[in-house]
């Protein structure tokens, strides 16, 4: 497997305000996503659910960088983060999970299905592999149109084994088209660890393969997700030319509700795993860092866990007090006008 | 009003909206600078230049994705399946990429994407190249499913395609594509979808088709006219949405039907139309519809088998015959 | 005879087969160490061996284009989609590979393999997880397909299915995995393909289904009875090859008939069904068959739009009410 | 693009008979295929048509080195080569094109669907890409049964913008299965040129980004080719491994009937690239090594062009007085017993 290149610590020239951004983004992810679980127990959310406990810093890292909703994002069922980063309010995707006409969605995509094309989220794929194809269109578009905006899709390590997705890397490659691939390699597809589902670990090389250049990153720290993707994202816009990076990160709950801690994780990794990666925690890995440089200060971090409990608690009481979609938009949407 | 051939017609409805609208762009294997394998898009790349006529990889999921992509991005593609047995490959995207991105999405994006190329039999293409797969589509909501039986349609049903705001399927029979026809120079002549067209008018019996089996109910109507049966032609021009009051008004006049469906017969698209013939005209009836479609064989190869997989206008006759006997 | 789940009686089946025929191996994502996403091959890894119970990357061409390679070369593999929705990444190799190549070679390769996994819809999968595809796959020559409504059946049919010569598409529905029964214990304990059971016996309508229909059915005419309707409830087991005697049997009975399908209604198994009736029993019946399927839409994630969308008993009952009026 | 490799001019290890062989193998196959486009002008053939002109080094340098029928193999529907080389007799090739009921699939499969499984032929294939997934299920049979047999599985260049290959691929390099993957890399994918076809030119770093070793070799010199199999086909029985063969090589003619050396290939290749390719024709260069080296005179040569040609004329002659599949047996086949 090709070695991940852990930066060197250096100065990111980052303000307060930014770092206390990213801390924020990323807590949200982690609180909200802490609901939903529970959400789901009390039967209010249905289906498939995954989260993103531990991945922040890959949503945190990148998308505040792009210019929405002209540059647009492409990702998985994994979606929550991705909505909520890209500007989707708390309400609109706890209202979704539940199924409510004010949902992002008006309730009839659910978990896997966020979407916000106002805000330039071009929506979650419950189809492994799935947005990879699609970000060709995508590309192709923004090329086509002359702009100089980029399409940012994310993708587990599991659907580097789709054809899809290499049919695709291909055209990108041939094409050029200004995308970047942010490979959300948390090392696990469902119970497969990378190890049993490829005949070869070093992914760079397989977008390489198609013609897209590429580097593996380390993505439980933000600040260097952040830096890099900004040099990245920096040189898309200039070339026009697709970028892939391989974001080493950790998924530190099951795959999804039906794999909750439980039963099935055991098969396949163990707790000392787990709390290994635990200790590397995007966020508290940023609150060290803001505490550090004397950043925040205790009350400070309290005022924003409660800000964003109170966030949390709305959503889901403006949820849970949303009305079901009616029974008559069962037909409509089906076709455009 | 030009007489040109059916695959012509195609390629006029294209050029025309792509001098209308500079967002509608084609993709698909060898169309640029091959000049398409049927040379349907013949001199469009000289034309239109490489950005608007896309020559792509052998990549059918990687085709299908991009104008989906591409057509959630705000463009209007139009894909080329060099034949459509080769979307079998893509059914992933198609189905629930494309068909459902509306849908998924509470309707907040648009997917104007066109899916067209040749389909159907006939040629000794043998068991993988003889798909048309309209049952399919026709049984998956979110596709709009056309299928022209003549040039003129071919140009009004395609432009009407190209404007529409939903992914279509539009699926040409390569056994048509040297057809000729009048076809309307109009650039704004366009035919709606959901309206079928009575090919010929008659009283004793209705005959149902779509696509190249319309050119077979015309000739088994010429046929049963020497027996002095006066047949009446439906053209439905679209599956989906599918024009039922004409067929019915025919019905309510003739009282007997025959259905007609190249492709495999089990589970196609000719059975939902009996179905739904029954449910909405049984007391009309006065025999049982008659159902002609493809034998339940993958294509064979030898020119003799293949011939006896594919219904003709002998089947029909003799299907008419039956509901009248 | 023991209780068992119908998840349990499809792991059984499989269970029993690897022990007789060495030949037989499970390929499919998660089945291994895993054990499987629904469980069903829960412990099959530690008796069979990673050589016969196999891991494989998420690459549904790769497990198709497998299986049926394997089968050409002498195996006898049974491949899991995870769930059926995912088979339509694999469309080209079942259709044009597995569903063919005994066909196109004019017989001289068997392709002896069983595709088997969760179909169905009811827990808010939404629009892309919610397929079973069966009509798709009964329109196409070339495969069985094998839909148990019972534990008991699910063990006899995945018995014969994994004995067959020929490609198997075998659906088990996600909403039955629950579902206790009793179920032979007998290792030869086989269902011969193409013999519809009668579910339950009645002389006023028959109401005709396979997999979770059957028991909406069974419901439904429990219903009924306490209107003093007696419904003849009919599981077709498999829609290919598919028993019309026995629905003809009954109608002859019962002049009056619902077909069930909880897949979308356009161009449906259910059309088929229909149809066939109206070909095979015109003159026995004295209303149209009613049909009761599901929405033509992609599947909603709401609750309440998802129940809509999805045929329940009381649809049946009321469409049974119809056909009696 | 990778540089080939041009092996220097090694003295092979071959006998007099050897080389004979390789030659009228080869000379087989380019009679037999200038005989199909004028029965497709005669209208005894029909559908699509694919000939070998150019690329019979592929075959002659590696089908008669396997241990047939125990070993098997795939290919595209350019496959009349691999029929013939697999010991297929013209007959059974000519009837089958002709869809006669004496053909090798009954009449039923046509051109692109020859297949001769008593020979280990496991048939063409009519779909680009189709038969790499196949042919991981044959390599796991092979490997289930414990045997020390292999599977060769030819494709062509654009196959390898497919996704299905990829994800094929991928299991092979995954699960060491002892296939033999042999990339008939013609240059063109009907009129598109690999150069237009992918975003990187090196197909043995495609293969390897999935874990499969490979090298990409000479295919107009069949001794180069035999030399190379040799030694590849070995290992693949030693270590149970796979190997991907990058065969560079050139079809003489167009695509197929539709494409035959008139309109549409002036759009997509030069004469003087044909002409410049021809110069290297597998069958004078080893013609012209067997007369250097004295193995055979001018009698002998016409000796072997009479008996290929009457062998050719006997299979068309045989399939001209073949009878038609019966009417009746159009639903026979759709299942086995
Ligand atoms: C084509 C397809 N096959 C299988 C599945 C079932 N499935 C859903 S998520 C998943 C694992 C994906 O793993 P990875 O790509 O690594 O993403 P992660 O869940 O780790 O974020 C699988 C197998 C699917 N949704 N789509
Ligand atoms: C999936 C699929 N897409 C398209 C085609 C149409 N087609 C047949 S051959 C061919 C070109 C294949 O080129 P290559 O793989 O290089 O093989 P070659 O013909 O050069 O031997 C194409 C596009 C097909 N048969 N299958
Ligand atoms: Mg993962
Ligand atoms: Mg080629």
């Amino acid at each position: 497997m090709a070695k991940t290149v852990v930066a060197p610590p250096t100065e990111d020239n980052i303000s307060r305000a930014e770092m206390l951004d990213l801390y924020r983004l990323m807590l949200r992810v982690r609180r909200l996503e802490e609901s939903v679980y529970r959400k789901f127990h009390e039967a209010k959310i249905g289906g498939y659910l995954h989260r993103y406990d531990g991945q922040e810093a890959l949503v945190a890292g990148i998308v505040p960088q792009l210019q929405l909703p002209q540059d647009k994002i492409l990702c998985t069922y994994r979606d929550h983060a991705h909505a909520l980063a890209c500007g989707t309010s708390a309400r609109e995707i706890m209202a979704e999970l539940m199924g409510r006409a004010t949902g992002c969605a008006g309730g009839k995509g659910g978990s896997m299905h966020l979407i916000d094309p106002d805000k330039g989220f071009l929506g979650g794929d419950g189809i492994v592999g799935g947005p990879i194809p699609i970000s060709v269109g995508v590309g192709y578009a923004l090329q086509y149109t002359g702009s100089k905006n980029i399409c940012v899709c994310y993708f587990g390590d599991g659907a580097m084994n789709q054809g899809g997705v290499h049919e695709a890397f291909n055209m990108v490659g041939l094409f050029k088209l200004p995308v970047l691939y942010i490979l959300e390699n948390n090392k696990y597809a469902m119970g497969t660890s990378v190890q049993r589902s490829t005949g070869q670990l070093d992914f760079v090389l397989k977008a390489k393969a198609h013609g897209i250049a590429g580097e593996r990153i380390d993505g439980m720290d933000v600040l260097n997700v952040r830096r890099i993707a900004e040099r990245v994202i920096k040189q898309i816009r200039e070339t026009g030319e697709p970028y892939f990076l391989d974001v080493e990160c950790y998924r530190f709950f099951g795959h999804g509700i039906g794999d909750d801690n439980t039963g099935g994780q055991k098969f396949y990794r163990s707790e000392e795993e787990v709390s290994k990666w635990r200790q590397r925690d995007p966020i508290s890995q940023i609150l060290r860092d803001l505490k550090h440089k004397g950043y925040i200060n205790d009350e400070q971090i309290e005022a924003i866990e409660a800000e964003i409990k109170a966030e949390v608690e709305d959503a889901i009481h403006f949820a849970e007090n949303s009305l079901e979609p009616p029974l008559e938009s069962l037909y409509e949407n089906v076709f455009s006008e | 009003m030009a007489v040109m051939r059916y695959q012509q017609a195609v390629r006029l409805a294209m050029t025309e909206e792509m001098r209308r609208d500079p967002n509608v762009f084609l993709l698909g294997e060898e169309i640029a600078q091959y000049q398409g394998t049927y040379r349907v898009t013949e001199g469009m790349l000289q034309e239109f230049g490489e950005r608007r006529v896309v020559d792509t990889p052998i990549s059918e999921i990687g085709i299908a994705g991009m104008a989906t992509g591409a057509a959630m991005a705000g463009l209007r593609p139009v894909a080329e399946f060099m034949t459509w047995s080769f979307a079998l490959s893509a059914m992933d995207q198609l189905i629930n990429h494309a068909a459902k991105i509306t849908y998924m999405s509470g309707g907040r994006i648009q997917c104007p994407v066109v899916f067209r190329g040749p389909a159907g039999v006939g040629t000794q293409l043998s068991a993988q190249h003889s798909h048309s797969l309209e049952s399919w589509f026709a049984h998956t909501p979110g596709f709009k499913v056309v299928m022209p039986a003549t040039p003129a349609d071919a140009k009004g049903l395609l432009k009407t395609a190209i404007r529409d705001n939903n992914p279509i399927i539009f699926m040409e029979h390569a056994g048509l594509y040297g057809l000729s026809g009048e076809v309307p120079d109009d650039t704004e002549f366009m035919i709606p979808f959901g309206q079928a067209a009575v090919r010929r008018e008659g009283t004793d019996i209705s005959l149902v088709a779509y696509s190249r089996g319309v050119q077979m109910c015309l000739k088994a109507a010429e046929a049963l006219a020497k027996d002095n049966i006066s047949a009446e032609v439906i053209d439905l021009r679209t599956l989906v949405p599918l024009d039922m009051a004409t067929v019915v008004a025919s019905i309510t006049k003739t009282h007997r039907a025959v259905v007609v469906q190249e492709e495999w017969r089990n589970v196609g698209f000719a059975a939902e139309l009996a179905t739904r013939i029954y449910e909405q005209a049984f007391d009309e009836l006065d025999a049982p519809v008659e159902r002609v479609a493809g034998a339940d064989v993958p294509m064979p190869y030898a020119k003799n088998l293949e011939r006896a997989a594919i219904p003709t206008d002998a089947d029909i006759v003799a299907a008419a015959k039956r509901a009248l006997a």
